[in-house]
């Protein structure tokens, strides 16, 4: 990721302004609410993490101890494979289903705009709203889907969904694709209208049918933005709580429990604060270093330009 | 831009709007469901779920609203999210022109040190900023919400911004630096009329994004005065989980205006979100 | 705290009481000072209950304001109680659970030792002398840092008469009558149990009762204290008997994510024939249940007729703490010692709360659920606290984790345990 | 008083010498061309005088003050930019008057000289629009109209025409001119036409790029357009002035007196030259130029003809022939009949022959056409 490389022009030490000490006052404001509200609880994170500490007594330093416990938590360590099920899950469902949808909405016929606009509504709504209401969708007993399946004769097909590990996890990732699929749609879409349409006439005119359009233009010229969603579905996987939280709570039998889920049990229903922290700062650093490792790799692919 | 050239309605044209139509028409189900049920009595929902009400209760909506304390949560909701967005709209934009434009001491590792923010999960400093703004009294006033919302959505408004920045071209600065203006004027008159479509993009994203969120809400908000729409929608439906009609009331009067608003402005927030990059 | 985060606002629990009527002199021309006063009492009945008592107490002590600081039940035991006893301006009294809660609060130096209160007077023996008792885990160091102020039944088994009645079931007094009971009703195509473990502590609470009654004292306390493993005859036979309740087909099918509310708003709804709930479910049946539903308590049945606990209730006691750091302590006292008073904890009681006043109980007139409630209390043995109010949260939460995975029928009774010992080893 | 002085300049952006040695010296009121291939520093040394641009080494001198650390703005130089920089968000109106509102000046003076410059380049009808709304030449005449209004000691030009077409590149070019004229200012104009470069410029200045500027300094050669035409000091300048380019034919020396000098070819070919011959030994490698429009139809060189271009007052021949690498380009009448495949025979007059030595320095010629 490449910094504002080129200072030339204005950027290059201008005459008569000295060091530009005074720029930094464009600065200031954000570093201020930057430091106060995301560097410096990250950093006292890594205090309390190597405390024993329940948020009322003093912290009671107790070294590694909490590292140790995290790497011994079978729970914990399941969250981590949850979590990336999770996010695999939504590259399908929110991504790929997305970057179908924008292809098949992309349309300046009257109508396909109130589709898009259709599609995307789900994104404004808040996740609380959206998992108390998949919640009633998925109940086992008076839940729609059940209630659908029985009504055409598919009784025994009803199952718990939200109550059993096999679907569990699978609704939450359907309910992320239902709330996300817009955003991505819209994200693509806006891609595609970059690409110009001499391209697909020119394929056109050598024969290529719609999918090999799509396989052999809309997709190579969109890897960028596949790679961009795809950091965006990574990092906004590992920060999912809403969804889990609302829907399952890490339940059934710890099953969908994510890191993040985890931690907050941890740390405010089990009054282990410092336990909790040092999970923040596990979870913290295996974000930065996927996120590192992705953008390393979508740098050397040549696909990410900033 | 397709297809104002061909002739409307060709077999393939119907098929595609046809199968878009039943995706989105199968998205939209569930929220049409949670609308019409909202005026059903609870023991409609169950005996048919699927039914339209057979007389239509509106009084489950001023139920709700009254129960839930819903306008004191959307009145929240509306400060907390207007005053964080406005704050990281300026303070993201003021450093991402200096990012992007000035030199200054520190430009390069304070840049990284911003981008550090964009691959941070909130909730790596959850319990941490909890205690933090225990000690700052900040705990149960909107401020706590307002401050942790907008400097957690700085990194990625900076990184927008100055992306945006450096699309410009730097030649109206540069005429505008010979005809006499200082770095603010430059800033003011030049470089902020250029990137208001930035700024309304990066704040109709953020605006989404504050207006939904629920962590911070629910662990720094334990106060029924203070709360926000997200953490009050869990907490209603946990009282009243066995109240279908009374929550899908108290979902379609926090969900429905919001839909509206967006469909009102609708051609403005996806030509925000799709104009994120080019002009 | 999870398994108490719910019923606080949905109302009382279960006891009996007494009272003790304080004079406090009036300081003519003061200016009125302010008490705060934090709880997670957030409407119903309790809370017109409560505002009442607190109209009249300032009523009576003009120079006294009472200033009501409400959290909903979640946000009180997470965070909310935390954020105000650290802040600069504590209030005068919080509410607390008896036990762990309160225990810590005590060594902290939260709680304010009310030991020399509660001698004068005679306050303390207003009060029922079981609330004393050490395992009711008001006293820390043998001095009392709570006033009492309810005392919960953590659960019990509601069954639904009508079901009953057409199936020729009756409430059992055994566990092999309860086996019995619920062969029967699955056969007759009924869901016999609705539990809605999604928080884990509905089942866990009862998994617990279940083993308290099965396991040794000493050894219970050993295991949750960690001092012993959960594998061993004891717990292995508690898990077994909930692991044949499944075989049996007693749970209903969605009981791992069901959350607790929508499993009792079913057993309202008559689609099971009991719910395994605590005594919090008796003012919201007047609000959510059909007119003419009609249902009965009976406690877990006899297990072990050799065990001390055969015939333990399982419940825990709430409580006023005095904030140490209060300005004004003597006020707060003033208003607790109201509160206490006898003709307030009659209108405490009749609000659906079971008073720890001697005496209140009698006085109220009461419905007769909550008096068969009452009447169980009396009949018990003893009292069993849940362990997530008596032993650290992370190890009760872990122990009803197993209990969900027999539930489920994920694990075998004795695979869970192997599971449990290895989860709990990483806290010691 | 506002003669440009520039000693010693140089730029390195952090990767080599961008610009290097120029020392340079514009009088008032001459209008002074950079010319050059890209990358040759031509726009970056003129941002240098605008303040755009920080100066590595050396200094610039503008009315005799050093002016490495005055602002842009207290230059007194007016930038007219080759994509205009017109703010998009501000009428014609804004755009133009935004310096004096910047310097305080009151509105209704503000809207009088607006006025007065917008009369004067014909905008007067346009001051509500907004920049997209206008067509390239009204965006530029705009540019050019907010320098006017600067009223700056120096006009600075980059590139200013070269998003217009053909037509409006004349007719701005002439604008550019007049204006020249009526202010009396020194200009400096970048560009890398040379036919911009050749009409407008009081004296061109030439400048290298890549190794050649490591090697001997950004200056390539400065003057008049027609002595960097008939006296270019180097290979490089005879090939960058001209169009179409010199002819080159490499050759070595076999004759050397006063004012003359013979070369021979590979094969053989005899071409003499009108240059000084003082210091040229008999066996040097030279190279031998000669412009399209000197060659003459004779008996030297027998080539066979590929292309013709007509232009219909003159047409250019292209052959191919064993003497040079690249074909031999002459200019003929407008009505020639040489085709394609034809076999043709050129002549190359000596007095229009130049030489250049292995270092690529000219050899000094021994006639000046300017002289006449």
């Amino acid at each position: 990721m490449a910094i504002a490389a080129q200072n030339n022009g204005l950027g290059g030490g201008r005459p008569g302004e000295g060091a530009g000490i005074a720029n930094l006052l464009f600065v200031i404001p954000a570093l201020t609410l930057y430091a106060l509200f995301v560097l410096w609880p990250l950093a006292s994170s890594l205090y309390y993490s190597l405390t024993d500490w329940d948020g009322i007594g003093a912290p009671r330093w107790v070294g590694l101890a909490n590292f140790t416990r995290a790497f011994a938590d079978d729970i914990h360590l399941a969250s981590y494979v949850h979590v990336t099920l999770y996010i695999l899950g939504t590259l399908v469902f929110e991504v790929s289903f997305g970057l179908v949808m924008a292809v098949m909405l992309n349309s300046d016929r009257p109508g396909f705009a109130l589709l898009r606009g259709l599609f995307f509504s789900p994104v404004v709504l808040s996740m609380s709203a959206a998992g108390v209401l998949w919640n009633f969708v998925f109940d086992y007993r008076t839940g729609l889907v059940n209630a659908m399946l029985k009504g055409i004769g598919l009784g025994d097909w009803a199952q718990p969904w939200l109550s059993q590990p096999a679907t569990a996890l699978i609704c939450v990732m359907l309910v992320s694709g239902w709330k996300f699929a817009g955003l991505y749609m819209i994200l693509f879409f806006a891609a595609l209208r970059r690409i110009p349409r001499s391209l697909y006439e020119a394929a056109t005119l050598e024969g290529a049918g719609p999918i090999r359009r799509f396989f052999s233009i809309t997709l190579p010229l969109l890897k960028q933005n596949v790679l961009i969603c795809g950091l965006l579905a990574v990092t906004g996987g590992f920060a999912g709580f809403d969804l889990f939280f609302t829907m399952t709570n890490g339940q059934p039998y710890n099953s969908t429990e994510v890191p993040v889920t985890w931690i907050v049990k941890m740390a405010f229903d089990s009054d282990q604060l410092g336990y909790g922290i040092a999970l923040t700062v596990i979870l913290t650093v295996v974000v930065s270093l996927i996120s590192l490792l992705y953008l390393r790799f979508a740098e050397r692919s040549h696909a990410v330009e900033y | 831009m397709r297809s104002n050239t061909e002739a409307p309605g060709t077999p393939r044209d119907w098929l595609q709007f046809g199968l878009g139509a039943v995706v989105v028409a199968g998205m939209c189900f569930p929220a049409l469901w949670m609308i019409y049920s909202s005026f059903k009595t609870n023991r409609e929902i169950f005996r048919t779920p699927y039914a339209l009400p057979g007389t239509w209760h509106w009084e489950n909506l001023t139920k709700a609203w009254n129960e839930g304390g819903l306008g004191v949560l959307y009145v929240n909701s509306i400060l907390v999210t207007a005053a964080s967005v406005i704050l990281c709209a300026g303070f993201a934009t003021l450093a991402a022109y200096a990012f992007a434009r000035l030199e200054f001491p520190g430009r390069r590792v304070l840049y990284r040190i911003f981008l550090i923010g964009l691959l941070l999960p909130p909730p790596a400093v959850a319990i941490a900023l909890f205690t933090q703004l225990r000690d700052m009294g900040l705990l149960n006033t909107l401020w706590a919400l307002i401050f942790a919302n907008a400097a957690w959505s700085l990194s990625i408004t900076l990184y927008l911004m100055s992306g945006y920045f450096r699309t410009l071209k730097r030649e109206m600065e540069e005429a505008a630096r010979l005809e006499g203006a200082d770095t603010f004027r430059v800033f003011w008159y030049v470089i902020l009329p250029m990137v208001k479509p930035a700024i309304i993009t990066t704040a109709i994203l953020n605006t989404i994004n504050i207006w939904n969120e629920l962590m911070f809400a629910l662990l720094f908000i334990s106060d029924d005065a203070s709360r926000t729409l997200p953490a009050g929608i869990v907490r209603f439906s946990g009282f009243h989980s066995t109240n279908y009609a009374l929550v899908f009331a108290a979902l379609t009067i926090t969900t429905v205006p919001i839909m509206i608003l967006y469909f009102v402005s609708q051609r403005h927030v996806i030509r925000g979100l799709t104009a994120a990059r080019a002009d | 705290m999870a398994s108490w985060t719910r019923m606080r606002n949905l109302a009382a629990g279960v006891i009996a009481a007494a009272v003790l009527a304080s004079t406090f002199g009036q300081r003519a021309g003061a200016e009125p000072v302010e008490i705060r006063i934090t709880h997670s009492i957030t409407g119903g009945t309790q809370k017109e209950a409560l505002d009442g008592i607190i109209a009249d107490f300032e009523k009576a002590n003009p120079d006294i304001k009472v200033k009501q600081v409400v959290f909903d039940d979640d946000q009180y035991s997470d965070t909310g109680l935390i954020t105000q006893l650290k802040s600069a301006t504590p209030p005068d009294i919080y509410f607390q659970w008896a036990g762990f809660p309160m225990q810590r609060d005590a060594k902290e130096g939260f709680a304010k030792d009310i030991s020399a209160e509660m001698d004068a007077d005679g306050w303390k023996d207003s009060f029922l002398p079981s609330v004393w008792s050490p395992s009711m885990g008001m006293l820390y160091e043998g001095h009392p840092y709570l006033v009492p102020m309810t005392l919960d039944v953590t659960n019990v088994i509601w069954f639904n008469k009508k079901i009953f009645a057409e199936d020729g079931v009756k409430a059992p007094a055994t566990w092999d009558e309860f086996m019995a009971a619920v062969k029967t009703l699955a056969e007759k195509g009924e869901t016999p149990i609705v539990i809605g473990n999604q928080e884990l502590w509905p089942l866990g609470n009862w998994a617990s009762h279940i083993a308290s009654r099965v396991v040794e004292p000493a050894h219970y306390d050993a295991a949750f204290k960690l001092q012993e493993p959960f594998s061993q005859p004891g717990f292995e036979k508690a898990l077994t008997l909930i692991d044949d309740l499944r075989k049996a087909g007693a749970f209903n099918k969605d009981i791992a994510g069901l959350g607790a509310d929508p499993a009792m708003s079913t057993f309202f709804q008559e689609a099971a024939a009991m719910h395994p709930i605590g005594s919090w479910l008796v003012p919201s049946a007047n609000e959510m249940a059909e007119k003419d539903f009609d249902y009965g308590a009976f406690n877990t049945p006899l297990i072990d007729p050799a065990n001390p606990t055969k015939d333990s209730v399982i419940g825990t006691a709430t409580g006023f703490a005095v904030h140490a750091k209060s300005a004004h302590p003597k006020e707060a006292i003033a208003f607790l010692k109201f509160f206490t008073r006898l003709d307030s904890q009659v209108k405490w009681a009749e609000a659906g709360s079971f008073s720890p006043v001697k005496g209140a109980m009698e006085q109220a007139k009461l419905d007769d659920k909550t008096k068969q409630m009452a009447d169980m209390l009396s009949h018990a043995g003893s009292l069993v606290p849940p362990p997530d109010t008596t032993y650290p949260v992370a190890v009760a939460e872990s122990y009803y984790q197993a209990a969900a995975y027999v539930a489920g029928g994920e694990k075998s009774p004795h695979d869970a345990l192997v599971w449990l010992d290895e989860h709990v080893k990483a806290m010691k | 008083m506002a003669e440009i002085v520039f000693d010693k300049v140089a730029k390195d952006f952090g990767g080599g010498p961008v610009v290097r040695d120029v020392s340079l010296t514009i009088p008032e009121g001459e209008f002074c061309v950079f010319v050059g291939p890209s990358g040759c520093g031509k726009s970056t040394l003129l941002r240098m005088v605008a303040g755009l641009e920080s100066i590595t080494a050396g200094e610039i001198r503008i009315g005799g003050k050093r002016a490495n650390d005055i602002p842009p703005a207290k230059r007194g130089a007016a930038l007219v930019f080759q994509t205009y920089a017109l703010f998009p968000h501000m009428t014609i109106a804004e755009n133009l008057g935004f310096g004096l509102k910047i310097r305080g000046a009151a509105k209704a003076e503000r809207d009088a000289k607006v006025l007065g410059v917008a009369k004067d380049l014909e905008l007067d009808g346009l001051l509500e629009r907004r920049p997209r709304e206008l067509s390239g030449g009204q965006r530029q005449r705009v540019a050019i109209g907010r320098a006017m209004l600067r009223d700056p000691q120096v006009f600075l030009f980059d590139e200013p025409l070269s998003n217009l077409d053909a037509a409006l590149r004349v007719h701005t070019r002439l604008r550019i001119a007049k204006l020249h004229q009526d202010t009396g200012r020194s200009m400096i104009y970048v560009t890398h036409d040379q036919v911009e470069a050749m009409t407008l410029a009081d004296r061109i200045v030439l400048l290298n790029t890549g190794e050649r500027t490591a090697r001997e300094g950004s200056l390539a050669q400065i003057g008049t357009p027609l002595e960097l035409y008939h006296h270019p000091r180097s290979l490089f300048v005879a090939g960058f002035i001209g169009a179409p380019r010199m002819n080159f034919i490499a050759a070595r020396v076999v004759e050397a007196f006063f004012d003359r000098m013979v070369a021979e070819t590979a094969s053989g070919l005899r071409i003499a030259a009108a240059v000084c011959a003082d210091g040229i030994k008999i066996g040097d490698p030279v190279t031998l130029g000669i412009r399209p429009e000197h060659v003459t139809f004779g008996d030297t060189l027998a080539a066979r003809v590929l292309n013709v271009e007509r232009f219909g007052d003159s047409s250019l021949v292209y052959a191919d022939c064993a003497e040079a690498k690249e074909p031999i380009v002459a200019r003929a009448e407008g009505g020639t009949r040489l085709k394609r495949g034809d076999a043709v025979s050129f002549a190359f007059p000596a007095e229009h022959v130049h030489a250049f030595d292995a270092q690529e320095r000219a050899v000094p010629r021994s006639v000046d056409p300017l002289a006449q």
